[in-house]
């Protein structure tokens, strides 16, 4: 089921989009106006990697912001069964896909998974990501050179009943 | 010693779907060993799947990916018995490759 | 069923009573409360452990009460060394009472 | 030390209210009637889940819950037990020291048995599980004994449970009082309070299996071993039955017994036979 994400969640890509941007003008981000990730490109992003909130971290891969898409369908777990191994796919009817990627809000940093998807690929990952704590999953699809996103909550605690 | 990485890749029609589950510990850098040491961060950061010489699929990976790593995906354009070469390096110059048939 | 709510009953006394013991001592606990509290607590404790019903918490707060006596803060020695027994005690009740009362959530 | 106390008072208000929940019951004869107490064991699980099917309860939490069984199924497409299993497969074929190997100490060279065990062993008179025969069988052949929470002996059961996949459980009681008595001492093992927690297997695994313990859902008790060994999220790795027996007793801060204790060996009889004819599942992966 393909949860579209609530105004909130709209708003606050939005706002952290801006903050970003804001950001930018600092000269905070050493490569504001990076190019749009080019699929061949097969350099390991490890400046994204370190970005540890969402939006910076989309601004390093990506260089622009996503917009909500219901093309963009996310399926993770209503609750994790653990925090370890939480299983996440993505599927999208969008064409022209180039890239793919995962994003954990609150973990320690944001960018989880990032996968590059040459032409002739089906537009489709899944695979087990781990998570700190009940967070946003977010999904990022490149398609035709803009972003495209779906967010789910899921939660995670630990199980058990104590020791 | 048995590769590292387990691959399943099963074409029907002109799509091929793979599977790969790759031993590794994939240690984020947080976590304190039984004597209270950080355990130092040791996770795969590429993972490349390659057919009839072209990148099918290439996987950057950061510390939240889970412990023995799975990922699914399809490709179009190989066919039953073309060779699939799956290969991947981590932080710690560690590497594993594997060829594997598609059935 | 009757019975088990009694031997229940007997748990909470015991506890109530173990509990009391805390705040007896008025002047600064010496070696000498430590050595006496200790062992008794050692002896609930090996007791426990032979019924097979010890339990962690019983072992962790013992071992509390040795490290604070080595550090001579016998105060907290003693209270942990008390709490130890309390704790070694109920579980030695909860092995008895448990000999019969595992029954009752049989499934027949 | 406040803090310590309080949880003790918790315990105790814990205690009451499970000893005033516990439906009365008469006192039965204490003549041990396992074809019996096996009968009312699996009526009680299909009268209570009317809707799971018998075989599912090996399944454990996965019977019990959609969203988990999903999350289960994507996880079995390439189960992270895969490691544990070729490992077990290789170590079952590599020769001990002296030339034999596994399957040189186990009728039908250890294939597809798994289902037969624990067994009662007459001459030993006491229970002897699949972990405990296979350390034994690397001691007759002059090979040190395998830790029973490690990796080496949960790809060994791993293995041989593999082989077994899908066959009914099948666990005999020979009329022997030592046996009935091991079958008892099982039963009441399962069925007693222990820990400051004081909760008995029962009281999760009995009293609230579906229901939420945090992220996890609780087993069902019936077919709980059927699975074993288990590739636990949690534990990122294998676990044996005893890893589980001796992390669910210090759960409910209960200390552990010594591996194959009899305690733990009547108890993994016990179950396993009120289990029979539900299929071996193992091994299994869990949450």
């Amino acid at each position: 089921m393909t949860t579209l994400p609530g105004p909130t969640a709209t708003r606050r890509l939005i706002l952290q989009g801006a903050a970003s941007v804001a950001l930018l003008g600092l000269g905070n981000l050493p490569f504001g106006a990076a190019p749009a990730r080019a699929a061949a490109n097969d350099k390991y992003p490890e400046e994204a990697f370190k970005q540890k909130s969402e939006a910076d971290a989309i601004k390093a891969l990506y260089g622009q912001t996503a917009e909500p898409s219901d093309k963009v369908k996310l399926d993770a777990p209503e609750i994790a069964e653990n925090g370890g191994v939480v299983p996440i796919s993505v599927t999208t009817t969008l064409d022209k896909v180039t890239s793919i990627s995962f994003f954990v809000a609150e973990n320690p940093s944001a960018l989880a998974a990032s996968y590059t998807i040459p032409e002739g690929t089906i537009p489709a990952v899944a695979n087990r990501l781990k998570m700190a704590k009940t967070t946003n999953v977010v999904a990022i699809v490149e398609a035709d050179g803009k972003l495209y996103s779906a967010t789910k909550e899921v939660k995670v605690t630990v199980g058990g009943c104590g020791g | 010693m048995a590769s590292s990485i387990r691959v399943r890749a099963t074409a029907n029609g002109d799509i091929t779907e793979v599977q790969a589950l790759i031993q590794h510990p994939m240690d984020t850098g947080f976590v304190k060993d039984a004597k209270g040491e950080l355990i130092p961060a040791h996770y795969i950061q590429q993972l490349k799947f390659e057919c009839n010489g072209k990148d099918v699929f290439v996987a950057d990976w950061g510390t939240a990916v889970s412990k023995d790593p799975y990922v699914k995906f399809s490709f179009k354009g190989a066919k039953k018995g073309d060779d699939l070469k799956v290969s991947w390096t981590d932080n710690k110059g560690g590497s594993d490759t594997i060829t594997a048939k598609i059935s | 069923m009757k019975r088990s709510l009694a031997c229940a009953m007997v748990l909470a006394l015991l506890l109530a009573f173990s509990f009391a013991l805390d705040v007896a001592p008025a002047r600064a606990a010496n070696e000498a409360d430590y050595k006496t509290a200790y062992s008794a607590a050692e002896a609930a404790s090996k007791e426990a452990a032979s019924l097979r019903h010890q339990w962690t918490v019983t072992v962790s707060v013992l071992a509390a009460a040795k490290k604070a006596a080595d550090g001579g803060d016998f105060d907290r020695a003693v209270a942990a060394a008390r709490e130890a027994e309390a704790l070694a005690k109920a579980s030695i009740f909860q092995a008895t009472t448990e000999k019969e009362a595992w029954k009752a959530m049989e499934i027949r | 030390m406040k803090a310590r106390t309080s949880i003790l008072f918790g315990s105790l208000s814990a205690a009451l209210v499970a000893l005033a929940l516990t439906s009365p019951r008469v006192v039965a004869a204490d003549k041990v009637d396992p074809v019996a107490d096996a009968r009312a064991f699996q009526n009680f699980f299909f009268q209570k889940f009317p809707d799971v099917k018998h075989e599912d309860f090996v399944n454990g939490p996965y019977s019990m819950n959609e969203d988990m069984k999903r999350q289960w199924q994507e996880k079995e497409e390439f189960p992270p037990y895969e490691f544990a299993l070729d490992a077990g497969k290789e170590m079952f074929a590599t020769p001990f020291k002296n030339g034999k190997t596994y399957a040189d100490c186990f009728p039908n060279g250890g294939v597809g048995i798994r289902q037969n065990y624990p067994y009662f062993d007459e001459k030993e008179g006491k229970v002897v599980t699949l972990e405990l025969a296979l350390n034994r069988c690397r001691e007759a052949n002059g090979e040190a004994p395998y830790s029973y929470v490690k990796d080496e002996m949960a790809s060994l059961t791993a293995y041989m449970a593999f082989t077994s996949r899908g066959k009914p459980m099948d666990i005999k009681i020979p009329d022997d009082p030592r046996a009935l008595a091991a079958f008892e001492n099982g039963k009441r093992y399962f069925y007693t309070r222990r820990g400051q927690m004081n909760f008995s297997c029962a009281s999760c695994h009995v009293q609230s299996p579906g229901e939420r313990i945090r992220a996890e859902i609780l087993a069902p008790a019936l077919g709980i071993l059927n699975a074993m060994p288990i590739y636990r999220s949690e534990w990122s790795g294998m676990g044996t039955t005893t890893r589980r027996f001796v992390t669910c007793n210090s759960q409910t801060r209960a200390v552990p017994l010594e591996p194959q204790a009899d305690e733990y060996r009547d108890v993994e009889y016990f179950l396993s036979y009120v289990a029979n004819g539900l299929p071996i599942s193992g091994p299994g992966a869990r949450p």
